[in-house]
């Protein structure tokens, strides 16, 4: 039974629960992306991996406000969205070190991790190539009266996709229950999106009527609440929104992008890090308003770090699927 | 073929009437694309559908293949089984992003977590003088992507069965149908029945040299076949059916039997169909063959408009009648 | 020399030459058209055609306010595009009839038009295929200073393509002289916008920050000074425009569509052919201020159906290519 | 390969100087793509053009494949000379209209008044541990279509010297890269140079087998030939270089002297590629080979993520080498 904490301000009216729960999140996405980086520092991980550090309160944020059987479609960098919307870490590792125990048996790796027990459509290593994807689930939702929401993560480089603009024509059309989210984190890889965005980012859904806000997406209450205004016109049937959430990656476009200078400035970095970022905040705010102490939030942070340290082991210890299995799951 | 009832139908009344079958069996079937609707397609294919199924099984879309194809693969993937109409083969290419990198790859990248039951309805075939952008046979692409099923139907019956089963199967299948059949007549059984994905048809026994004929091309040799026969030659067609998953035993089984091979397809030689077939039979009856395996498809050109032009890119029965004389030595 | 005729209303300033070349184009593309249905019904054309008749104003009023040199790519129903633009009749009908003497020795056809020396880039059959290669010419202009300006000719079903957005974008961020026009008939084959298009039009150019303006697509008048406008912004280097231009075809949507009953009145085709009729609104308009007689306006209409008659009469005469020249012009 | 100066270059060293040589030559030339400027490319093979020549002609875009493939066939045909950058090859899906309904088709269409002189970059090959989504090779599409020429690059030296071909042809060109192949070095001379576009090379001479390899299966089978060497086995290994235009002449010459044939290419094997050179060397070469002509090709999977699996999926030397053996009888 949730006790009802007053608070001023953004987010003002959530209970403690989903506060801590928002505080656990973020955490627990902050310590799996470092795992990450580290792992492919010590050359344990094949390939590369893009870090969602920095972003953690947009997933959070969303999907706190979110059922478990709701849809999602996520993106190349895509690890932050699959936990807050609910799956384990273990599962997770086990997927990015290519092992049998993954999410994908290991057929997916970082930019495809995908499952159905927490409604998770599936990262997409196409940019903006699951926008189809999540509109056909609301689609579906629709179709079938089941009132579930299909959330649509992508970068703000995916609003160079033609597919983007079909299908939000479509959905506000048939008014369907799905939600545009546009990370802005500023960067199309290398290059600063106002260098690839003409005009204004809400005059793109205003195209098509879909009606849109703008949020500051390092404010973990204020992505809350703007989603479950959204969420809620959704089920209401009353179709399509869309959310720009700006906020900022801290790390490289992958971990391999160390020396970022010819880009972006080390002091734009040093600013939003030290000025903007959104665990930080999300303290500051519980200790403040006295949500909770910081022992409170310690031991959470302790218990995170505990559980992602042996879901890392779990991955380091998992084998290989076995080579017969790389002619399975072409077919179903 | 299986002994079927008297009753004729078109293959656009063999399409409609498998859609409809399946539209009835199972409320998750519906159909998507451009003019679906009351229009029924411009070939008139759909026609009556929304009639009896509503706007809401039968739905017409704006021009967006891209889109209204990646919804169809999320409907799919959340318990729908959308039916795409793609009204030209060549507006594939719109689609290939969502087909190939999402449609074919959604079951395996999630190592079998998600399905993707899901049917692409669209056309090949040139000889509407409608030029090059509204003619092309594009169906060597999707066959050579693993994780889609590639079905071309050259009979009323046959358009009938595998449209069912494609519908019914969990994976994406497109079906590629030729806009200049849908009047061709041919029996169609009223009883319920289907057509297994992967099985050829011998659609003419013979013994002196097999025609492998894909769609229309079917019709094509069995004409070839008959001119064969006048001058004693006795032509087999084997029909594929499904250009994935193939059938390459019934192909190397005719092929070793009459030593002799044609393989006729309406897209393009040059790394097509006929290269794929004729590469399977030329391995598979190698011991066998008297002669190279012949291939015979459109010309390498964009389709051009003008009709003694565009006359010229079709394999014609002539063609195929020639070449088998010669490789028959007669 | 031109001598200015004083006149009220849209289109105000314009020379009676202009006016007058601007019937001749209409009623041109008017009897050209005929002459295309004509030829379908006699069963003397090669597949398909889609007739502009209805629609004169608008291509005529755009390319009026055009340089020879400037481009234009065009759609499906590409006729009035390309004679507004300077091709010649016989060379039209030769093309439409698949002859040797066609824009292109009868290897396109009615939907594929070409003419370099009119600047015709081409029609294309593939709906809103033109989209890009409008904008890349437009970009070589810039890049070469020519101050060339090329207009993009598209339906309104088009808006259903994402490439569309994908360039509006860029021909925005890199000021590109290039103006979309689209042609708002109602239909989009056999099916009402209104079930396809969600939003505003207008909203869709300002989702990129491109300036865009409607106007009565059966008033020459105001189709040339609207597009003279946004071709001197173009020339200017002040980049890309969008014109909605609203309009209707009185016929099918090709040559075959007979029986339209099921998706639209023939009571609105009729309100539009008789109050709606751009050649009749410039006649009425043209003996109202004076700015010719009836008279002259039969003695063109005459000129232009002798020329028209013998266009058609030169393409029937000329010769089928050599099905030699089937292998040529694959490769440059 | 004709004698060549010591200068060792790598890959992606030789196709940037290609195109700098190119740029400096041909004021109409222009780079277009993502992160091609500063950036260079994430291969960084681009590094440093844009501070030579400026932002003006090596230009960055937003993630548009579609669009700027479409800008780059207009101003193709308007007076530029566009080389489209593609980041990876799986992202062609996007291109497909504009490359194969539009720059494919413009001069044809047209009756010859129109030409498209544009070149596209991109990319072919997995075993980067990217997935599915990042690793196809789908060469096979684009050389099935009339009007596009395809370039497969083996070596630095055919690289830049392609490259350079085709910038200076008239035609839409697609190069495939190998993406782990930019690091790997070979002689380049320093001196001036083009390869023709349609001309196979003999990468090694041999009398006992034929291999066919293309762009990095080229070093897979040299790999095997070593390994052939060793039990007396004297493989030739033949290079097309182009898809298409495909030097159909000098892989069947081979194949007749050496009375037997394998295909190795990246692509998948079904309706790939390696159907393509089978039944051309089968046809072409019937009556001078003593066994059915081999194909090697990708495994009929989605790339998987987890290296052991990846690894099952490409061709490798010892594969190529067990299959030359046993036709060898060895
Ligand atoms: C269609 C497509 N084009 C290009 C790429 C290569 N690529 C991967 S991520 C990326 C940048 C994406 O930027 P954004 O959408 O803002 O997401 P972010 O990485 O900033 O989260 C690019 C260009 C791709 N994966 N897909
Ligand atoms: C990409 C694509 N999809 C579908 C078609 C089939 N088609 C030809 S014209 C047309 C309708 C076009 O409507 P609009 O753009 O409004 O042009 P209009 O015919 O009204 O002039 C359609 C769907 C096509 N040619 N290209
Ligand atoms: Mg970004
Ligand atoms: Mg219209």
């Amino acid at each position: 039974m949730k006790t009802e904490t007053k608070i001023e301000g953004a987010g003002s009216g959530l209970s403690s629960e989903t506060w801590l729960h928002m505080y656990r999140q973020m955490v627990a996405i902050r310590l799996f992306e470092n795992q990450v980086n580290e792992l492919y520092t010590r050359a344990v991980m094949p390939g590369l991996a893009h870090l969602y550090i920095g972003e953690e309160a947009v997933a959070v944020g969303i999907c706190e406000a979110l059922h478990r059987d709701d849809y999602i479609t996520s993106t190349h960098r895509g690890h932050g969205h699959c936990l807050a919307k609910g799956a384990s870490p273990d599962r997770m590792f086990a997927e990015l070190l290519g092992k049998e125990a993954g999410y994908c048996r290991g057929k997916g790796g970082s930019m495809h991790i995908a499952d159905p027990a927490s409604g998770n459509l599936g990262a997409n290593a196409i940019v903006g190539g699951s926008a189809g994807i999540a509109t056909g689930a609301a689609f579906t939702a629709k179709q079938l009266g089941t009132k579930q929401v299909a959330v649509c993560f992508f970068g703000e480089g995916a609003l160079g996709q033609g597919l983007l603009y079909e299908v939000m024509n479509l959905a506000k059309l048939w008014d369907l229950p799905v939600i545009y989210v546009c990370e802005n984190n500023m960067y199309n890889e290398y290059t600063h999106y106002s260098e690839t965005t003409a005009g204004e980012v809400l005059a793109r859904p205003a195209a098509f009527g879909i009606p849109s806000e703008s949020v500051d997406g390092q404010d973990v209450g204020a992505v809350y609440n703007v989603t479950s205004r959204m969420v809620e016109r959704a089920r209401e049937g009353k179709g399509p929104s869309f959310l720009l959430a700006n906020t900022y990656r801290y790390h490289g476009h992958h971990v391999g992008d160390v020396s970022r200078e010819y880009y972006r400035a080390k002091q734009e970095e040093q600013q939003w890090k030290g000025e903007r970022d959104p665990i930080q905040l999300l303290v500051d705010l519980l200790l403040k308003q006295k949500v909770a102490t910081q022992a409170q939030l310690d031991e959470i942070q302790a218990q995170v770090k505990t559980e992602i340290d042996a879901a890392v082991e779990f991955a380091l210890q998992a084998p290989y699927p076995g080579v017969d299995q790389v002619g399975e799951d072409v077919y179903a | 073929m299986p002994e079927v009832a008297v009753r004729e139908l078109t293959m656009a009344e063999a399409i409609r009437e498998a859609l409809a079958e399946e539209l009835r069996r199972d409320s998750r079937v519906c159909i998507i694309g451009e003019d679906v609707a009351e229009a029924g397609t411009p070939f008139k294919v759909l026609s009556g559908l929304v009639e009896e199924f509503g706007k809401s099984r039968v739905i017409d879309t704006p021009i967006s293949e891209a889109g209204f194809t990646g919804i169809a693969v999320g409907a799919a993937m959340t318990g729908l089984r959308p039916v795409v109409d793609i009204m030209f083969g060549d507006f594939l290419t719109l689609t290939m992003d969502q087909m190939v990198n999402q449609a074919a790859k959604v079951h395996y990248m999630s190592g079998g977590a998600w399905k993707v039951p899901m049917v692409m309805r669209t056309t090949l075939g040139a000889s509407r003088r409608s030029a090059a952008q509204h003619s092309q046979s594009l169906h060597a692409w999707v066959s050579h992507v693993p994780g889609l099923k590639v079905v071309l139907p050259s009979t009323p019956y046959d358009a009938k069965g595998l449209m069912k089963s494609a519908i019914r199967d969990d994976n994406p299948v497109i079906i590629f149908e030729d806009k200049m059949m849908f009047r061709f007549k041919g029996p169609v059984p009223a009883e319920e029945y289907t057509i297994p994905l992967g099985l050829a048809d011998i659609k003419r026994e013979g013994e002196d040299i097999t025609i492998v004929a894909t769609s229309s091309m079917v019709q094509v040799a069995l004409g070839a076949a008959k001119l064969l026969e006048e001058i004693g030659v006795s032509a087999e067609v084997v029909d594929p059916r499904t250009m994935w998953p193939l059938d390459e035993t019934t192909l190397i089984e005719s092929a070793k039997k009459t030593s002799r091979a044609i393989v006729v397809d309406e897209g393009y030689e040059r790394y097509g169909v006929t290269a794929e077939i004729a590469s399977v039979i030329a391995a598979g009856a190698f011991y066998d063959l008297d002669a190279p395996v012949k291939r015979i498809g459109a010309m390498h050109v964009p389709i051009p408009f003008s009709p003694p032009l565009e006359d010229a890119t079709v394999p014609t029965e002539q063609q195929v009648f020639e070449a088998a004389r010669a490789m028959c030595k007669k």
